[in-house]
């Protein structure tokens, strides 16, 4: 269907001294507020593009967990009832200055490091020479002697060493979903038979003790990496709840100071060494930042901002792609006519009859996707239009006197296409290229959305699919939803205005065809 | 010996947790009149569903937001039961570094699997450590395992010869070179996004102890046609596994390692492969026991796999609209394979009237011949199941009489010297077809050998070893096995196909029995069944709707 | 040319594509990953049966054999079956097929008449309200991405104010009686198919604007208003009949864009169709199913294209009496 | 009492930068079965003129005053209703500029025709059917041919359909718009000639538009000159086209020479018409005439009776300009 207008080759001007061209084109420009209203928009995502890294601290795809799964907004606090009280992530790092060394006596507790980490070391003085004793041993040591003990209950049963430390944490917010601990723990130079028991409590402001963890040690024990969790069924298991409980909903349903206690009990002969590292404490915050996180506890803000280097990137290059492709076709074809052109035009008319979303949907998912194969892909089946348009300029400027003159004057076919049509079709190819780009953003972002975008990038696209994959509708998460599609569209709208005012600027007779 | 028990108590005090609550139950059923399944592929479109008390049943949870959003809601009962998914790791043996046993286990020391279901799973997954699950009668809980400690790991690779170079990575005692850069295939983060993380974990932690490895997701059919000719070193991937652990023969026996066999690792051990040898063909429940605790002890040694995980069942219910679901290790409370919800459950309000109940997938072509996917099977094991004969008991876990009154497994002599298994069965003589048809032995025996010999995939290693089934009176079934084995009473426990439907199907792939009318009956499709309901309507695409069978045998006396 | 000669053009033309897309669909799915048996195999066949369904799927033969049998087949809409199901994709598709049309149908017809009525009505009242809200949807339908309006629709009658069905094409089970039936599936269709609509009205609206406004412009209409004939009369007979013809061809230049649009609608509502039949066989990589509904879409954007000329040639007279050199 | 009379008839565009005075205080008259030609430059409101008077101006014209009187009734404050029924084509009639385009391309020629009539006339289908072919056959088209389309007929024949429209239901006047440009000569000649004819015979009022003077000399009674929106000459064919008496009159007989005349030199005015948005002080030829004085540029002459001929003149020097003096050399 090829319903060429404008044939009749009078609306471009004879090759205007190009300097001149470009002082009137801004000029123009200038004064079309729509088009500078899409040229701000377009610069302040440049900008944003640009500065990412300053306007977010977080990397969208490496800096998981940075809040609970689904966090709201900060500022929701304030609109929400259900957000007014809810917590955002706290995480520290408890060290030997921050623990309260409250219980045990003797012992000595010093900064180490092993294995190039940091560690606490309670030297635990051997059992027998002090600490509580049990009151059945004080009775049993009357009746059997030392020996006779000792063949009992193994050498150093007869008495413990304790060792307890504390520190406090200020908690005034709605229960969390959950919260856990993270250090190392190690036990050396205890005698081979003797246990030593390690626990880990919280203390909740009214007083109430919540034991849970605790790990039994025989003789030395090497280095343990404790990660204790309120999601860990060994957790509900200890305080005694079921599978679905949360523990967070219980010990943290306070609010006031919590004390998190750590008590170690030996009953080794020689002593022991204790070794642990500071204790790491995190409790996923259920608000977040700008716009809060994702499902994987991403940070939603940084995503945003990070998309606007993705989509940008995509829709340059797939339209200078796609615009390129189309200009070089449209010269030849136009340029050489005959059967070149006739089989050029009807490759067109083919390409221009397939479906074009279910062919990239059906490519996209056989080729893999990453940003590159979408970029190609969407490049690839949008040159058509560019390259009619391309074409019935260039059968016109064919007939033109420059050309003829320069056809006799020996030029070849190569060479008068690049001097003499090529600037003359560039107003043309410039509107197509501006034009192209809000639909290769939009083409991109809606395979993203069908889930054939690359997963490791953060585009807008992808975004809306997290959003409606997993949960924002069910959380209500708007906050999740709109930014990235506003975002897209304000884009795109800019990008219309541009192509729109600089098509009634170069291409005042084209203004409603691309 | 004492730190070991001591993980192993924690690990049954697990098990005691989760474990099925006694609850009360009916042997009959059904006490609904209609079920409704919505089919509903969405997970939020589901929730909203749910909500809103479009559908009272929500199975097969799975995901940690919506498994969170269920339990938050206030007139919701979530329940959960152990499952036989297994989420493993699969090393290859028959090459190194994984050929040595030590390197093996120094990986199962770095698994961190508490970590794993916490982060990707948001602690709504079983951490696992066995070959067989813990669903199963078989599970054996006081075998050696390897909880996470890379320190322990180092040690073990350090006491092996196995030291750290200058570059940080170990150097192979065996060739005195650096240990070679192993590939970990899983799948994409596109297709199973927690699996490829999981391989993202495993690998950062192996390089964290000197060895060398790499994350390579890639595409499943890829992935399986290199595992079918072993082209790998380690890829992590779940099986569905079952009651039975006979498959441990099928996965880990010698004679297994061929092109596109199951014994993906390659192991060869003469010790394990006794082990398995009984444990393929006992001759009863005793040495099937006996024979699966020796073959899990000897695999927790060799370590051919890391067990990683497994999925629950988690239901949900709404508990204002409806009652009596059982509660049913290795199935869950409302899957199909638990007869004893899909009888019990009821109306808050009474016996009678209709239940919504969500189905997430398209039924497909409801062939109980060639149905293979769950979702068929949601409504065919409800309408037309294939066998029936026995029950698991929901508490014990042990089979139960059913369909079938009593049966004996004995023996007879397949050829002079070589015996195989007899299974007798004694058919109740009450029980019809869903068009009225009384059900008789002649349909087991027609069941047995029309699969066997259309070879249906499905059936295939169920039915190739029936030599001839037998049929001395009306409720009395004799089935002849060429080979010796316990397991044989479940592979003859299918009856499910009517003898005076199924015998005019020319082409039993393409036949779909619910879009073709009764012969002889008005208003009924060929999916007759011995379930307690039958198929009322399918509209693919928007629902299923079962309605109470009234010829079930195990109707509610009034 | 007469019009016969126009539409055995078209039609050899269309021919011609239909083949192209044959072949490359053809093409396409022989270089996906991995074959069909490992597709659909079960971990428990063994290789006897692994090569039994080779040759069940016709892999194991020549590239050009397939490629014969393939063109035969396709012609005769059998597709194969689905890798997944195992069912006939033909017997899949056809099942969905009548939700297409409808939802279709249903968006197109009241786009179509929605975005033509406010087009001439704008045209009509230059300069009004009316004007400038047809310019701005049309920018509108341009520049935002449908699927995030759709989304934010969901959102708010959906799952903010729940007074609109979420998904599926009826209520399971549907209420009884015709008439009821009919207003459920109605019911349902107002989320899909209304926003379809919210999309694509714009820009159908500034493009009739446009046309009649050129067309108002025209020496006729002032011949036409001349000769004392009513508003009505000129605003419809003369200039909206006079640019039917390009309308018309819009309507049938749009029909792909609808077809290949309803994709991304049908998977966001959860429409069972073919375009959600599409994506979910391309997810799944079930390759007879994904070729199946690939053809199918594209066998609609061919005969609509080919329509839309046929249509063209039809409304205007300058090529239906055979004149038309001009 | 003339058939038509204008009187100080005004109309301005209305435009984003202000009022376009397209038609500035025009007055003339038009006795029954005379022909009045209507001429001057592209652009000097001779159109505007005729769409105000048959009230087909786009939304933007505005009548800012004076009458149209048809048999002394006046229509401007005639409803447009009562104006569309009343007085459009059953009165008076017209023949637009560009025929090639008046004929709406996807209607047959036969109901465009009849489509007048039917609007007008409460007449059979049959009675319009048959008036509608005797039109055609008037103006010399086959009638056999009602029901082809307009691209199927040549431009003079086209042209000849829209004078049989214009006739469909016998109007006092035809306004006829530059009925003739763009057919080439020898059909301009015929239409002329056929639609002279036809006026004659069937008695009707003519207001031909055109920029050609040598044509309203051959078929007009009177003429009137615009420039500007205004009417700067007004009076009999014979004495403007023999002896204008306005400069600008001068140069555009200069301009169109007549064919039959001796061989003369063709010249066009120098400049280009006024912007009617903001016209010249004065005399709106001003910037452009020969003779232009500060009167000139400050005054505006009043159209009256020329001192040294029978047509009204709106010039200051009228007086000053002697017979036969070519001002423009």
């Amino acid at each position: 269907m090829s319903k060429i207008r404008g044939g009749n080759g009078n609306n471009v001007a004879q090759e205007p001294p190009k300097k001149l061209k470009k002082v009137t084109f801004w000029q123009q420009y200038r004064r079309k507020p729509l088009g500078m209203l899409g040229l701000c928009i377009v610069v302040v995502y440049v900008l944003a593009a640009i500065a990412a890294p300053i306007i977010t601290q977080y990397d969208p795809t490496k800096d998981l967990f940075l809040a609970d799964n689904l966090a709201a907004p900060l500022w929701m606090k304030n609109l929400s009832e259900k957000y007014k009280d809810a917590p955002v992530t706290i995480s520290k790092t408890v060290d030997l200055d921050g623990w309260n060394v409250t219980e045990g006596a003797d012992f000595s507790i010093t900064k180490t490091t092993y294995d190039e980490e940091d560690f606490m070391l309670i030297d635990m003085p051997a059992a027998s020479s002090s600490g509580e004793q049990d009151p059945m041993m004080e009775i049993l040591k009357d009746i059997y002697t030392p020996e006779e003990l000792a063949e009992m209950f193994g050498a150093s049963a007869a008495a413990k060493t304790s060792f307890s430390m504390d520190f406090t944490f200020p908690y005034n917010y709605s229960p969390p979903n959950t919260f856990n601990f993270t250090f190392d723990y190690a036990v050396e130079g205890s005698s081979p038979e003797a246990t030593t028991v390690a626990r880990l409590l919280i203390i909740s402001p009214s007083g109430k003790e919540y034991d849970i963890w605790g790990m039994d040690a025989y003789g030395d024990w090497p280095i343990s990496y404790i990660t204790v969790d309120g999601r860990d069924v060994p957790v509900k298991m200890r305080l005694g709840l079921g599978f679905f409980d949360d523990p967070s909903k219980i010990i943290l349903s306070e609010k006031g100071d919590y004390k998190v206690k750590f008590m170690v009990e030996t009953d080794s002969s020689t002593g022991a060494k204790i070794y642990i590292t500071p204790v790491k404490i995190n409790i996923p915050g259920l608000l977040h930042g700008i716009l809060g996180t994702d499902h994987m506890g991403s940070d939603l803000w940084s995503q945003l901002i990070y998309g606007a280097r993705i989509s940008l990137l995509i829709g340059l290059t797939a339209a200078f792609i796609s615009v390129f492709l189309g200009t070089t076709v449209g010269i030849i074809s136009g340029y050489v006519g005959g059967a070149v052109d006739e089989v050029l035009m009807r490759f067109v008319d083919v390409l221009l009859a397939i479906p074009s979303l279910p062919i990239l949907i059906v490519l996209s998912a056989l080729l893999g996707t990453s940003v590159w194969n979408v970029v190609i892909l969407v490049a690839m089946f949008s040159w058509m239009g560019t390259a009619r348009l391309v074409r019935s300029q260039t059968l016109t400027l064919k007939e033109r006197a420059f050309v003829e003159a320069a056809k006799a004057s020996g030029a070849t076919d190569g060479y008068v296409m690049v001097t003499h049509i090529l600037p003359n079709v560039m107003p043309l190819v410039f509107s197509a290229l501006v034009l192209r780009i809000p639909s290769a953003i939009l083409t991109e972002a809606s395979l993203s959305f069908l889930g054939l975008g690359d997963p490791r990038v953060p585009t807008w696209g992808r975004m809306l699919q997290n959003a409606r994959g997993f949960g924002a509708f069910t959380v209500m998460a708007w906050w999740w939803l709109l930014p990235p599609g506003l975002a897209l569209t304000f884009l795109s709208l800019a990008f219309v205005f541009i192509g729109n005012t600089v098509n009634e600027i170069l291409n005042p007779r084209y203004r409603e065809r691309s | 010996m004492r730190r070991t028990l001591a993980i192993i108590a924690m690990v049954v005090m697990m098990v005691s947790m989760i474990g099925v609550a006694a609850m009360a139950y009916e042997k009959t059923g059904p006490r609904v009149d209609e079920i409704i399944m919505p089919i509903i592929k969405e997970q939020q479109a589901r929730l909203i569903a749910f909500e809103r008390g479009d559908s009272v049943v929500i199975p097969g949870l799975t995901a940690a937001a919506e498994i969170a959003k269920v339990k938050g809601l206030p007139n919701a009962a979530v329940n959960m039961n152990y499952g036989y998914h297994m989420f493993y790791m699969c090393f290859n043996m028959r090459k190194d570094p994984f050929n040595a046993q030590v390197v093996r286990q120094a990986v199962a020391h770095i698994v961190d699997r508490d970590n794993i279901i916490r982060t990707l799973f948001a602690g709504n997954m079983l951490p696992l450590s066995s070959f067989v699950p813990q669903a199963s009668p078989f599970y054996k809980s006081d075998v050696p395992v390897y909880p996470y400690n890379p320190t322990k790991a180092k040690q073990l690779l350090d006491a092996a010869g196995y030291v750290v170079g200058k570059d940080g990575k170990r150097i192979d005692p065996t060739t005195g070179k650096t240990m070679r850069e192993v590939k970990f295939y899983t799948p994409t983060y596109e297709v199973a996004a927690t699996s490829a993380e999981i391989g993202r974990i495993i690998v950062e932690a192996m390089n964290a102890i000197g060895i060398p490895a790499k994350h390579e997701p890639m595409d499943f059919n890829v992935m399986l046609d290199k595992l079918d000719v072993a082209d790998f070193d380690m890829f992590a991937l779940a099986w569905s596994l079952s009651r039975n652990p006979d498959f441990l023969y099928d996965f880990f026996h010698s004679s297994q390692d061929v092109e596109a066999g199951y014994n993906r690792p390659g192991t060869h051990d003469a010790q394990l492969d006794k082990a398995l040898e009984k444990l393929y063909t006992p001759v009863d429940l005793k040495t099937a026991k006996a024979a699966a605790d020796a073959s899990q002890l000897i695999l927790a040694r060799l370590m051919p796999y890391v067990p990683l995980y497994s999925r629950p069942y988690i239901d949900g219910f709404r508990k204002d609209v409806v009652k009596g679901w059982v509660s049913m290790n290795g199935f869950g409370a409302a899957n199909y394979n638990n007869i004893w919800t899909t009888l019990n459950i009821e109306r808050v309000s009474g016996t009678g009237g209709t239940i919504r109940w969500m189905l997430t997938e398209e039924p497909k072509n409801l062939n109980p011949v060639t149905a293979s996917q769950a979702y068929e099977w949601e409504v065919l094991g409800r309408v037309a199941p294939m066998g029936g004969l026995r029950q698991i008991d929901p508490v014990t876990g042990e089979d139960i009489p059913w369909m079938a009154k009593s049966w004996e497994i004995g023996q007879w002599q397949v050829s002079p010297g070589k015996f195989g298994t007899l299974i007798t069965w004694n058919l109740r003589d009450d029980i019809k077809w869903s068009d009225g048809v009384p059900f008789t032995s002649a349909d087991v025996k027609f069941t047995l050998e029309y699969l066997r010999d259309n070879k249906a995939p499905r059936y295939l290693s169920a039915t190739q070893n029936i030599v001839k089934v037998e049929t001395p009176d009306k409720y009395t079934a004799k089935v002849y096995f060429s080979n010796t084995s316990y397991w044989n009473i479940d592979k003859a426990d299918y009856c499910g196909l009517p003898q005076h439907i199924w015998k005019d199907v020319k082409d039993y792939k393409a036949f779909e029995p619910w879009k073709e009318a009764h012969p002889t009956v008005a208003g009924m499709t060929k999916l007759v069944g011995l379930g307690p309901f039958v198929l009322k309507e399918y509209k693919v695409g928007e629902y299923v709707r079962m309605i109470k069978n009234v010829n079930y045998f195990a109707l509610p006396t009034k | 040319m007469g019009f016969r000669n126009y539409l055995l053009k078209r039609l050899g033309y269309a021919l011609l594509v239909l083949f192209i897309i044959l072949s490359l669909n053809f093409l396409l799915f022989r270089i996906m990953p991995g074959d069909a048996v490992s597709m659909i195999m079960d971990p428990k066949f063994d290789l006897a049966t692994k090569e039994e369904l080779r040759s069940q799927f016709g892999i194991d033969q020549p590239i050009g054999t397939q490629y014969i049998k393939y063109l035969k087949s396709l012609l005769s809409f059998d597709m194969g079956r689905s890798f997944n199901t195992r069912r006939l994709v033909w017997d899949e598709l056809k099942e969905r097929l009548p939700n297409t049309l409808t939802l279709f149908f249903a968006s197109f017809i009241t786009t179509a008449a929605v975005g033509i009525s406010l087009g001439v009505f704008a045209a009509a009242r230059r300069g009004t309200f009316a004007e400038n809200f047809v310019t701005g949807a049309g920018l509108f339908a341009y520049a935002v991405p449908g699927f995030f309006i759709q989304l934010m629709l969901l959102m708010i009658f959906g799952y903010y104010w729940p007074i609109l069905p979420i998904r599926g094409t009826m209520s399971a089970p549907p209420p009884p009686g015709a008439m009821a039936q009919f207003l459920d599936r109605l019911w349902h269709l107002i989320l899909p198919a209304g926003s379809l609509m919210v999309i694509s009205f714009g820009s159908w609206a500034l493009y009739t604007r446009n046309t009649m406004l050129e067309a108002l412009g025209q020496d006729y209409i002032m011949t036409a208003r001349a000769k004392g004939l009513d508003k009505k009369t000129v605003l419809y007979k003369h200039a909206l009949r006079s640019v039917l013809p390009p309308i018309l061809t819009l309507i049938f230049m749009s029909l792909p864009g609808a077809v290949t649009g309803a994709v991304i609608t049908e998977t966001i509502f959860s429409w069972f169709g073919v375009g959600k039949y599409l994506i979910d066989a391309v997810m799944q990589q079930d390759y007879p199913a994904a070729q199946g509904a690939f053809y199918l879409i594209a066998l609609s954007v061919i005969v609509s294209n080919l329509l839309a000329d046929l249509a063209y040639g039809l409304v205007d007279p300058r090529i239906r009496v055979g004149g038309g050199a001009k | 009492m003339a058939m038509l009379e204008v009187k100080d008839l005004t109309m301005y565009y209305k435009t984003l930068r202000g009022y376009v005075k397209a038609v500035d205080s025009v007055s003339f008259e038009l006795e029954k079965g005379k022909a009045l030609g209507l001429a001057g430059e592209s652009g000097c409101g001779k159109s505007s003129m005729a769409t105000t008077v048959l009230r087909l101006l786009p939304s933007n014209g505005n009548i800012m005053g004076g009458s149209v009187k048809m048999d002394g009734k006046e229509l401007v404050s005639l409803s447009e209703e009562d104006f569309r029924k009343e007085i459009r084509w059953k009165r008076m009639s017209m023949v637009f500029q560009g025929a090639m385009n008046a004929l709406n391309p996807v209607h047959r020629i036969g109901d465009q025709i009849m489509e007048a009539i039917l609007a007008h006339e409460n007449v059979s289908k049959q009675a319009a059917k048959d008036r509608m072919l005797n039109l055609l056959d008037m103006v010399g088209i086959n009638p056999k041919r009602y029901n082809e389309y307009p691209h199927e007929f040549s431009g003079g024949m086209k042209q000849r359909v829209v004078i049989a429209m214009a006739l469909a239901c016998n109007p006092d006047i035809i306004i006829a718009d530059e009925p003739t440009t763009a057919l080439d000569v020898m059909v301009q000649a015929q239409v002329l000639t056929a639609m002279e004819g036809l006026r004659k015979k069937m008695g009707l009022g003519m207001i031909l538009i055109t920029h050609d003077l040598a044509v309203i000399a051959q078929t007009c009674d009177d003429v009137a000159i615009m420039y500007g929106g205004k009417i700067v000459e007004y009076g009999s064919a014979k004495d403007i086209y023999l002896k204008p008496r306005h400069p600008y009159t001068m140069g555009l007989v200069k301009a169109f020479p007549n064919i039959a005349a001796e061989k003369q030199k063709v010249r066009s005015i120098p400049g280009s018409p006024p912007n009617l948005l903001s016209p010249p002080e004065g005399c709106r030829f001003n910037p452009r005439c020969p003779m232009a004085t500060d009167k000139c540029r400050t005054e505006e002459p009043p159209l009256v009776k020329s001192q040294k001929g029978e047509q009204k003149v709106a010039c200051h020097r009228e007086s000053e300009i002697e017979e036969g003096v070519d001002i423009w050399q």
